[in-house]
């Protein structure tokens, strides 16, 4: 396609003519529902409107490649000057990108980035979340007094990078400390869907230690499960939410990862600021970081 | 060439649970008219559906042209020039005329269909029909007698030199049946064979060479059609004299039950009748003449627009037939299959449903016990033969099926209770059983009204004829001093 | 014969009744069988731990099933469960939150909307005769659409402590040794078999699946009995989404995405014709074991997801093709191959 | 009179033909005065950028959309191609990946795999007489599960730079100005219109969905007619899995999810009956467009996603009551009511 060859620095300062007074950023994230996206949102919301920039927020209705593929084309063709992209997966996605550079859009990744090179990049390092995970997993179980068993991992789907990231930094440091993992159940972040599973390992196994939930609604259905059980199993899970907080409060998980979702979209837009004025754009990579909820 | 275009030997063919046709011979001559008779279920169409290669014969030789035929498939039998025009209506109602005609054997250049070409061949075989209507109309808006029209003239283009006809006229209007027996007289004197089914054996007398006489799957007797009359036939047919064809029965009538004032419904149009205690009131007029439209009407089936019914004087304002039934009248329905019964469901259910309100109590359960006994009741007083009140209505024969249509009513006290062509279809032996329910229905006090477009019939079971036609009664008449012509003359009062 | 008839009366009969009853039966064994080899593979799988959870597993998917069921006697099709459940979950849930109300009014309220959603169904299909499965396609879309609004197109925070009863009624609680949910499903299935096996409106129910007109010439108020169906399956498609805000502790957008399916499948394992007229409630409840004992026992044998789809397609065709020949007596499959 | 004849003849005649056309022409009113208010409410929505990506867009759901046509015409329905879009998808792209196979035979290798399932479909469905719903619910629970088994329930790498020009035919390529799928989606039209007006295919698809009896009694091979619309839509919903695959540069497992009810909207909505025998694929196109530009424009007037969604489901139902109102002459909505 003839608009892959132009090449982007040509087209972007008649890009920024055309854009009359306020630029428009985009931010598309994957789904619209997680409490995680909503975040985001609320956080590029505050600084573009302190900034005076016209902002919107798309994304599929599910988590979809195709879906967030044609979410990107709406975008360039709604004249958007900036995009701040959550990507699904960082290759489908990179096409899509590739093209939307190409017509003078400028990129910036949120929470997952794409193959394609983009300005900067703000995520949790998701591997080393995971690997945070697992830690605070195997001190929870040495403090409790277990030193081996078996342990569930409740995550979204194989198809969604971020969480597998997280299972196998959570794997690798926890399989190190000698537990034994069992076959991850797949449920799509579904709350109910998660639970069943969860009943399914603590059913299924007497020596259950364990169960790492890699996404809100993986960790609500892991902490309502222990909670339902009465077993002395220990939960870690992953985000902040209202429910997670309760589930924490009354023990049934003892911590979960909480990102900072705010902060992607808060700094984001900064950063799309600073790249749509020519400012400096600082490092290209960073990580917004974990905190550890007890 | 043999001296006969088809030979059937010994043909067998079970059904699950019915032996449909025993051992059966059968031969047709070309240029002959052969007539096919027999009661509900002695196999007539069966037989025909496997000259026309839609069932398989169990056992059995069949002979064409004199070189014996494998299993057919209905495009080979149609290849091998043998036609039929089928029992129940067999169109698709959203194609038109022409593609319906063509369906199968569509006129096709480099596999795109030559639609003007078939408009144009399947208006000549209209205009041959004088039947008209454009090629490019579509089925649906057809009155059901054009639609036959249309199945006649498919079966004819495919220019078959065996044409079979299984009950071509039971919905036909008697000025097409008229055309079509020329038709028929026409293609027998170019040779081709004609095999014609049908219930109403005065038919016969204008065509039949011949006539086969089946019963219960077996073939009884062929005769030439001068060397027998009718009422052999229907000895033959039944296996028994049949003394009265009619046993109408006279009672004084009672009182004034039912008065309909200037009615009007669809095209029925200022309609006007009484109907008294203990009398039958038979509905004459050609197909079309609005007949199920007024009943329908007096059902709460047909919406009203004018006009006012009154059961023993008082004014009733009947919007569904759940409020006819309340207020005791009662329709048995024209087409048992689409509008009469729940074939899927059991007789006990069919009879119950009717009657849910008198086999359940105040919080709506229903009391298996009386429905049980209803069954029961209603089986013994129609004598349906069936094995047990729980066989599904479907693997009953029509004219058991048509007992229940008509029955379902009978076990609770109508005052009015109408039937709608009770006995299109059935055979010799289940039309008397359901002239006797009428005459207890009478002797009952009951008021009665029925359709049919068999005249005979009309006149035979009626004491007063009202003969509708375009939607108006064009004539009331005393059966007992009512001609066929006369009814006719009134039946076809299009200028009113 | 008459003697004969007799014997077979009441409930007994009703239940060995032929409609369906060969299904059901066949059915049944296959659960037992798959159980037994379940067991086998690993032992656990009996446990009371996991028994108890199975039934609580499969109540769901059961209460959705009876629904469909009396839609698909109809004739119809209901594809707006799955929607209403998730809009259930999601408006008693914000109700609760964000509203601040008393859990049993907020349930009530909620089943009240479903209810709504139901008697717009009925009213689509029985009045304005669309075809159930546009009709209902629409409202699904609509009743997802409600779902994402009514709490600002985000999931809900967990429901207050003081909903605690509520969550006990209708997931955590148990009596008698048996989850709260399972009681649940239980009296429903009685009453709702109830309905439809010894009631006028069950007997409607079946008529207008069978024969819409005849049921109509015989006095039957289509209209509402059509509309009935609809209501019904609402209304425990609106109990379900309950369930799985008590189950969650929180209302999710997406709860009881195609549920809607699943509940045909269970439906259809169980011997309910989708043509009308034909079906039991007992034989939906066995075809939804079967579906929870297929999910649940594949995941205790540890086989992969992607196999358990297609086992329980396999399943799903079997099961059907059971039935056909169960009522056609006999199916060639030769035959089959040849006729044209 | 025989004039008249005349003129209507051919394609006129065929297009003109009552199968639908009044709700056609209403619909493509309706796409039209949408339209312009997308485009009175965001000027952009003109721009010839948003128009080829919305042409582009509609495409998948428009062939999709002809295949279910095909299928709902003939009285049936298949819910089984959106799992087939995935697994076409998956089956192409873990080919080209991890199989390292040239991409123009991966293509072909995997539409015939698509076609398979089309020819089970109507293998069930013809032959075994299962209801279509069933047999390809089952069918749509397999296929899903092959998308997810073909690359180990893993979504694939991406496919090599070597398929560039497979990515370029199916997705980002153009040609006079327009890309390609759009060229596709019209080819596709053009020839599958054809079929269905022109050819004795066409007219045997209209016959069994109108009267299957006297179908197969007119001579018609209702088997072979039958099972051919279900490899129609198989297909079909393989060229779009292609599509997927060269959007997305991959094979993702979850590909073409809910596709086969978005289909079955697009040709309701564009007058396809779902009780057989009426349509035209014209309308189907439509019907996508009518979809797509609902998703497109209500993006760029910035309506929130769930009010998109209580839009659609409320296009649906309006389109089909439209319909029946074009069909039935008349609605009177006061007598609906009232009526019993
Ligand atoms: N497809 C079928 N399946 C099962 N039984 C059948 C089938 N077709 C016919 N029968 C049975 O075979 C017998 C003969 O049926 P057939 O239709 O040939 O009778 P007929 O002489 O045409 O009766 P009618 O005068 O009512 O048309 C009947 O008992 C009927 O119930
Ligand atoms: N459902 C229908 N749709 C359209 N037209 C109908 C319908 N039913 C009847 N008609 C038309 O109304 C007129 C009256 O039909 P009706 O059935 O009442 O005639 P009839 O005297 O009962 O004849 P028969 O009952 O013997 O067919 C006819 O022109 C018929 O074509
Ligand atoms: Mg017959
Ligand atoms: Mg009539």
């Amino acid at each position: 396609a003839p608009e892959v060859e132009t090449p982007a620095a040509a087209t972007t300062p008649e890009a920024a003519e055309i854009s009359a007074p306020a630029k428009t950023v985009y931010l598309i994230t994957m789904d619209k529902m997680d409490q995680h996206w909503v975040t985001v949102d609320a956080g590029a919301k505050a600084m573009a409107d302190a900034l005076g920039l016209n902002y919107k927020w798309d994304a599929p209705d599910v988590k979809d490649n195709a879906k967030q593929i044609e979410a990107v084309n709406n975008a360039v063709a709604d004249k958007a000057d900036l995009i701040l992209l959550a990507a699904n997966d960082p290759k489908a996605i990179s096409e899509a990108v590739k093209n939307a550079k190409a017509k003078g859009v400028k990129i910036i990744y949120v929470d997952s980035a794409a193959d394609e090179p983009a300005i900067a990049t703000l995520s949790t390092n998701n591997y080393q979340a995971g690997a945070l995970a697992g830690q605070t997993m195997v001190e929870e179980l040495k403090a409790s007094g277990k030193t081996s068993g078996k342990i569930g991992i409740i995550s979204v789907n194989t198809a969604t990078n971020s969480t597998m990231d997280r299972e196998n930094g959570f794997r690798g440091v926890v399989e190190a400390a000698g537990y034994t993992i069992l076959t991850t159940e797949y449920k799509d972040g579904d709350a109910a869907a998660s639970q069943e599973a969860a009943y399914g390992f603590i059913a299924g196994n007497e020596d259950l230690v364990g169960l790492y939930g890699t996404n809100e609604g993986s960790t609500v259905g892991v902490g309502n499960a222990i909670k339902a059980s009465g077993k002395s199993i220990i939960g870690i899970g992953f985000d902040k939410s209202d429910a997670i907080l309760g589930l924490l409060k009354d023990g049934s998980l003892k911590a979960a990862m909480a990102q900072n979702p705010f902060t992607m979209g808060y700094l984001g837009v900064a950063q799309a600021y600073a790249a749509l004025n020519d400012l400096s754009t600082g490092p290209a990579v960073i990580d917004t970081g974990v905190a550890i909820l007890r | 060439m043999p001296e006969h275009l088809i030979e059937l030997r010994g043909i067998s063919k079970v059904f699950p649970g019915v032996r449909a046709l025993d051992k059966v011979s059968f031969f047709l001559k070309a240029g002959e008219v052969h007539a096919l008779v027999g009661e509900n279920g002695a196999g007539k169409s069966t037989l025909m559906k496997i000259i026309s290669g839609i069932y398989n014969r169990d056992e059995g030789e069949y002979l064409l042209n004199g070189d014996s035929v494998g299993d057919l498939t209905p495009k080979k039998a149609q290849e091998l020039g043998i036609a039929i025009i089928h029992q129940e209506l067999n169109m698709c109602q959203d194609l038109t005329v022409a593609e319906n005609i063509f369906l199968g054997r569509e006129i096709s250049k480099l596999g795109c269909v030559c639609q003007k070409e078939m408009n144009r061949d399947a208006k000549e075989i209209l205009n041959k029909l004088k039947i008209g209507i454009e090629p490019d109309t579509v089925l649906r808006k057809l009155p059901v007698s054009k639609q036959q029209m249309v199945e006649i003239a498919k079966a004819l283009s495919t220019n078959a030199r065996i044409l079979i006809m299984d009950e071509p006229t039971s919905a036909l209007t008697e000025r097409e049946i008229s055309e079509l027996f020329d038709i028929i007289r026409t293609l027998k004197s170019n040779g081709c064979a004609i095999v014609y089914i049908s219930h109403r054996l005065e038919e016969l007398e204008h065509i039949a060479d011949c006539v086969s006489i089946f019963r219960d799957g077996r073939h009884i007797v062929t005769k030439d059609f001068k060397d027998t009359d009718l009422n052999e036939i229907i000895s033959y047919m039944v296996g028994r004299e049949i003394k009265e064809k009619f046993p109408a029965v006279e009672c004084q009538k009672g009182s004034k039950i039912l008065e309909v004032k200037n009615l009007c419904s669809g095209i029925v149009n200022d309609v006007s009748f009484d109907l008294y205690q203990g009398e039958i009131i038979g509905l004459a007029g050609l197909i079309g003449a609005g007949r199920t439209e007024l009943v329908r009407a007096l059902f709460g089936a047909e919406s009203i627009t004018g006009g006012e019914i009154r059961l023993k004087g008082r004014k009733l304002n009947i919007r569904t037939p759940r409020d006819a039934i309340m207020e005791g009248i009662v329709l048995g329905p024209e087409d048992r299959k689409k509008e009469g019964l729940c074939t899927k469901l059991s007789i006990r259910e069919n009879i119950g449903l009717a009657n849910l309100d008198r086999i359940c109590n105040k919080a709506g359960i229903v009391s298996r016990n009386k429905e049980n006994r209803l069954a029961e009741s209603a089986i013994d007083k129609l004598k349906i033969k069936t094995p047990s009140q729980e066989q599904l209505v479907n693997n009953l024969s029509g004219g058991n099926q048509q007992k229940i249509v008509v029955g379902k009513w009978l076990v609770r006290n109508a005052e009015v209770v109408i039937f709608d062509e009770p006995t299109r279809g059935i055979d010799v032996a289940a039309k008397v059983e359901i002239y006797n329910i009428m005459n207890d229905l009478k002797r009952q006090g009951i008021g009665v009204i029925f359709v049919s477009s068999e005249m005979p019939e009309v006149m035979g079971m009626s004491d007063r004829i009202l003969v509708m036609c375009n939607g108006r009664i064009t004539g009331d008449l005393i059966s007992r001093e009512a001609t066929q012509d006369e009814i006719l003359r009134c039946a076809t009062k299009y200028n009113h | 014969m008459q003697k004969r008839e007799y014997n077979f009366n009441g409930l007994l009969r009703q239940t060995v009744s032929i409609r369906g009853m060969g299904q059901v039966i066949s059915v049944s064994v296959a659960l037992i069988i798959m159980t037994i080899v379940f067991g086998i593979i690993n032992p656990l799988f009996f446990s009371k731990d996991n028994m108890t959870n199975l039934l609580r597993q499969v109540v769901p998917i059961m209460i959705i099933g009876m629904g469909q069921s009396f839609v698909l006697i109809t004739g119809g099709i209901d594809l707006s469960i799955g929607s209403v459940a998730g809009m259930s979950s999601m408006i008693s849930a914000t109700l609760m939150t964000t509203g601040h109300m008393n859990p049993w009014l907020a349930a009530f309220i909620t089943i009240a909307a479903c209810c709504a959603v139901g008697l717009i169904n009925g009213f689509l299909v029985s009045r304005t005769k669309l075809p159930a499965f546009i009709a209902t396609l629409g409202t699904m879309i609509i009743a997802r659409g409600i779902a994402q609004l009514s709490n600002g197109n985000m999931n809900t925070d967990g429901i207050p402590e003081a909903a605690k009863a509520f969550k006990d009624l209708f997931y955590y609680g148990d009596t008698f040794g048996l989850y709260n949910p399972i009681w649940i499903g239980l009296i429903l299935f009685i009453i709702f078999n109830f309905i439809l096996s010894r009631t006028r409106t069950g007997r409607h129910t079946y008529a207008i699946g069978s024969n819409y007109e005849a049921a109509k010439l015989s006095g039957v108020n289509v209209i509402l009995a059509e509309t009935k169906v609809y209501i019904f399956s609402a209304f425990l498609a609106g109990i379900v989404g309950l369930m799985l805000t008590a189950q969650s502790g929180m209302g999710t957008m997406s709860a009881g995405t195609s549920y809607e399916l699943n509940a045909v499948a269970a439906s259809v394992i169980g011997g309910v014709s989708t043509m009308g007229g034909q079906g039991l409630l007992f034989g939906t409840v066995i075809g939804s074991f079967i579906w929870g004992v297929l999910n649940n026992g594949l995941q205790f044998a540890g086989a992969p997801l992607a196999l358990r789809n297609l086992v329980i397609g396999v399943v799903v065709i079997i099961s059907v093709l059971i039935d056909r020949v169960a009522r056609s007596g006999k199916f060639d499959f030769r035959k089959a191959l040849k006729s044209k």
